[in-house]
């Protein structure tokens, strides 16, 4: 075990899948001779050099595009795409292609890419470099995608991703690069599709995406105090959905919230509700509560952004809802 | 660009199969057109009467190994790149023992042993997906080329620039080939392209760039076979413009009304087999051709008499999806 | 009232909206000589000349781009995408333009652009000419959503579209534009934002949108024959959704199914089945069902398209287990 | 393109104007970076410090009718434009007062009043942006213009090539402004564009494009007032490619590293505020000029003392957005 950065986990899962394997290749915009404006890229130019680290014109369309036929191609290609604001740029390339041939193909082909990209507001950067388009990529068959909240799972999660066959989207979070924790040395793979439990708590289940598991953390153990026990779980992977471990936790607190930083409205707490309704319908005490974005645009004003975001206070209304 | 030098031309025996396989094309759409009136379709299909030299001469001296990303209208990239007659219409008529099984359809046929992956319905798709594919080649250091053929409309995308100039920039072994029959679906090419020659463009990615006349199947293999030597000895991308004409329309949902009588005559008179078959005949012989007529003939009947009495496919779940989606629906 | 199919009904919509107001503009992908591929364009260039109904090249991205800004400099603008599934392609322009300007700019602008588009399977089109990426724009602050049913409210959603200061996307489908319907011979405009009860029933109440309305409608002709009267609410707009009249029928039958014939995963059903839960949980006495495309690629041959995409069996079946 | 005539030259106060905006863009940018030193700003701030002859000249023609779009980097382009130094301090920090009301911030700079629609800090959206406005113009059949300036990087982007396309195809009144600064965040030109001239590729849509020095603001003004009598005559768009060099770094978050020194000094040599200054001192002489740089300073700092104490806005549910959800959560 170290401890590391989130950012420095993620650069360490990418050194050592290149190490591993020479089809391993990183492209992206600003990640070679800088490193990546998060950093997690850095030295890797150096190390392996311009053919497996390459800068790349701004064309997040034809760069998500080419992943794919890279990847079919008999490479592992692992694109950065520098904002999940822009994964709209992507989604042709995912909705009708990285998603389609390995099925429609009849297994001619399979598409091992990686999308790297982060999410999330709450640094002032405005209405389009802020947002949790997490629905957006989750909704789409034949991908999978997984969202770390600690640098374990960012280490883990990445390695797992850059061996899947198939195209996995791996959604960072800017406010996350800087979090410290515990990585493994070496291995650590993380399978994908598997919730963890963060914190056990028999009074109410608590479902949470990347940087809200931390705030939902927060949340509970101030609700603690008011002698509530709230049982945290991280989903890690959005799809596939982990359905057993939270099937298992409603049957023990039969009370449910559902936090995303992305918009409520068609979300992928939405997503997440309803699950829980159709999978855990009778154990359930009251209905589940849906944290997440207001639904509009991200402003930049901080006490218009903050009202916005979903934050510890939304969390502990929800439980308090819940628990009603 | 190349000089069109006797050294690209093709062999008598690559100039019979590409006069061959032009036949193939050419009677499979027409089985097609046939099928379709008599309602036995499914779906639109997009035909490429009167651009076979392009297809069929453009992937003549491709090996199995080079990849060729296609188009919705792709029956002549298919046939050129090898796949079986019988795969190909077994797969347009949803059959289990289509290249795809059945489930990709006339558009998207794909065949990974012979490179083609594949055709592609969302315009413009295939020249990203090549340039992709070239990446792939160059990384893993192979003297293999990516080809994608599209056309006049899908130059007017935006991947159509992004991935020109990402192909030049890091001298990529792709070959666009630009498929430029006048139309893109009833949209004359000068209502959707702000220039007329469109190969100009290749000049905005310093890379070679010529328009050729895409009716001459030995000029189109020429000047590709150049492109592709380029490619192959690490020198980068080039454009090849191929001037051509859909004889009959954009596909089998056509209603027409939006070409003129006359542009269509004077293209029925440049058909490229009727042109291929001139130069051939005064070569071989009308005899040879005959034959190589026949056995085309022979192998569209037989892959519609055999395709079509295939059974469909069953539905099976596909692991990659979300598994507890699926289960549930 | 008159009679006309669903794409004439559309076509007519957009004739009195043009000579209502000289500055509604169409523009598309064939949309003018030839009047549209599904000839809901037909005749208008040659009624309003080539200034205002225009052909384009292959550009969505940019053309959605276009009809955002060309909204906001003060004409209207409607656009045709040829088919859904290149929705991804408008997506940028959407959720990182459309949806954003009004609001951040302070009420600065206003978007009255409108999006038209068809979608939807059962005609063997394949994986990229097939889907309903209903959810992706339903997702979209900012925007409205609709989806007609009818020829009636294809006529009077289209118009309502057009006159509405927002940015409208009108999801219309390709099996419906043969269905003949009465249509008002003038006006006849549909405020967005409301349901409209297909059929009245005690039993269940079934919420559909777009095509699966008819396909609910049959279910529930089938099913009366069982003993099971489906209540059937077409719910016509997809955002602003219509919370009232869903809370109103489920208040009465207490067993709720929702038919969207997106991908199930992420999809716009499960924010009905969501909302439907948070809002009518002490109402409700089973899970609400959910029935949409299995979340795969949609394949071509027949029997595979059919088994994928969501039909009158299976909205039988997820009534009876709702009802269970 | 245009032949610079001196028809097209600013007046002598056309001319001070541009300097005496150049000057508010620099000490604005400065104050910005000071504060940003001092832990006050919020989010990344993009400096155009050295490009300002650009953004200034190139809109100083323009009527406030004109709709401009700019960048992530468009300082010089809301003051060219005539927004007012307190509204857009007060956005950058985030005020009620600010010209959206705190809600844009620092990228998404908009005022209807003087034609800005907007900033933007998606790249390239400014190209479509700026052609629909056009479109609309044409459509009301005005003689205004629609501008939009944008970055080498945006250049590379897809929407870029669509756009132009049916901006020429539609000879629309817009005119395309290059802002070439050598970077695209910290990727230098040569590694994410395959031509080192990007006016070239005005050929390829039938259009002139044109190079230019764009540290020299009359050399700006000049070409652009050609190309924007052009699209006021309704003869279509233009290109016009300005080289310059950011003297800053992409951003307040540049951790540097990857601009040479010799580069830099190079570039520092052809600031274009201390070349304008020369050219101005000759004909006005050098206490005109420090008048006006006091002005500017002076404007300057107003607008960050009165913005810094204006108050923050307060959340208002948006009704255009789905009022159930805002209601719920
Ligand atoms: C992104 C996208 N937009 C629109 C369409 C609808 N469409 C299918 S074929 C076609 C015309 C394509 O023109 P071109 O590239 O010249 O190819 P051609 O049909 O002439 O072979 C169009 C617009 C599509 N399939 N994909
Ligand atoms: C679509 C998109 N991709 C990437 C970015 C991140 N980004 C912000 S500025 C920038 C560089 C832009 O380069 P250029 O157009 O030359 O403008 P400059 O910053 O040099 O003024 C990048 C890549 C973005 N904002 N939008
Ligand atoms: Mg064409
Ligand atoms: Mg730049």
């Amino acid at each position: 075990m170290t401890s590391l950065r989130y950012a420095e986990a993620l650069n360490r899962a990418l050194r050592e899948e290149m190490t591993r394997d020479p089809m391993v290749w990183l492209f992206g915009e600003d990640i070679a001779t800088y490193g990546g404006v998060f950093k997690v890229t850095k030295d890797l130019l150096g190390e392996f050099g311009p053919g497996r680290v390459r800068d790349t014109p701004i064309s997040e369309q034809t760069l998500t595009a080419m992943a794919v036929t890279a990847a079919m191609a008999g490479t592992r290609p692992v694109l950065e795409i520098m904002y999940a604001d822009f994964l709209p740029l992507s989604i042709d390339a995912l909705v009708n292609q990285a998603g389609v041939f390995d099925y429609i193909w009849g297994g001619q082909v399979s598409i091992p890419m990686v999308l790297r990209t982060q999410g999330g507001g709450g640094a002032g950067a405005g209405a389009q470099h802020s947002k949790s388009l997490d629905a957006f990529v989750a909704h789409i068959p034949g991908l999978k995608v997984v969202a770390p909240a600690t640098p374990a799972d960012a280490y883990g999660l990445l390695k797992a991703a850059i061996r899947d066959p198939n195209p996995v989207i791996v959604l960072e979070h800017k406010l996350l690069y800087n979090l410290r924790g515990e990585v493994p040395e070496d291995g650590g793979l993380i399978e994908i599709g598997r919730a963890r439990t963060a914190r056990e708590g028999r009074d109410v289940s608590i479902f949470a995406t990347s940087r809200m598991v931390h705030l939902s953390l927060e949340a509970a153990e101030k609700l603690a105090a008011e002698g509530i026990e709230a049982e945290v779980i991280d989903l890690r992977s959005l799809r596939p959905l982990d359905v057993g471990a939270i099937v298992a936790s409603v049957a023990k607190t039969h009370h449910a919230v559902v936090v995303n930083e992305g918009w409520r409205f068609c979300g992928y707490g939405a997503e997440l509700s309803a699950t829980i309704m159709e999978q855990a319908f009778d154990d359930l005490d009251a209905p589940v509560e849906r944290v997440g974005a207001m639904d509009v645009a991200i402003p930049y004003s901080e006490p218009l952004e903050k009202t916005v975001l979903p934050d510890v206070e939304a969390i502990m209304a929800a439980v308090r809802r819940a628990r009603r | 660009m190349p000089d069109p030098s006797l050294a690209n031309a093709p062999s008598i025996e690559e100039h019979l199969e590409i006069f061959r396989k032009m036949v193939v094309v050419r009677r499979l759409e027409e089985a097609l057109r046939e099928m379709h009136r008599q309602g036995k379709t499914r779906g639109p299909i997009h035909c490429c009467d009167g651009q076979e030299a392009v297809g069929v001469a453009a992937t003549a001296m491709l090996r199995p190994t080079d990849l060729l990303t296609s188009t919705h209208r792709g029956h002549a990239n298919y046939v050129g790149k090898g796949l079986s007659t019988r795969a190909i219409v077994a797969e347009i008529f949803g059959r289990a023992t289509g290249c795809c099984g059945g489930r990709a359809g006339h558009m998207l046929v794909a065949d990974i042993d012979h490179g083609l992956i594949g055709g592609n319905a969302i315009v413009g798709a295939g020249i990203p997906a090549a340039t992709g594919m070239a990446a792939a080649i160059q990384l893993k250091k192979l003297d293999d080329v990516a080809m994608c053929i599209f056309g006049d409309g899908a130059a007017q995308t935006g991947i159509c620039h992004e991935a020109m100039n990402i192909a030049a920039l890091w001298a990529l072994p792709v070959v666009f080939v630009l498929e430029h029959n006048a139309y893109g679906l009833t949209v004359a090419a000068e209502k959707q392209s702000s220039i007329e020659t469109l190969s100009v463009r290749a000049a905005g990615y310093g890379m070679p760039g010529v328009t050729i006349d895409g009716n001459d199947a030995v000029v189109v293999y020429r000047t590709i076979a150049d492109a592709v030597a380029r490619a192959r000895r690490g020198e980068g991308p080039s454009l090849v413009e191929c001037r051509t004409y859909r004889m009959t329309g954009f596909s089998t949902s056509d209603m027409g009304g939006y070409q003129s009588a006359d542009e269509m005559a004077a293209w029925a008179d440049k058909d490229p087999i009727r042109r291929t078959w001139d130069v051939l005949a005064a070569e071989v012989g009308a005899a040879r051709l005959d034959a190589l007529t026949a056995e085309a003939e022979a192998e569209v009947r037989d892959a519609f008499e055999t395709a079509l009495s295939d059974p469909f496919p069953v539905f099976e779940p596909h692991p990659a999806s979300n598994p507890h989606s699926v289960a549930l629906s």
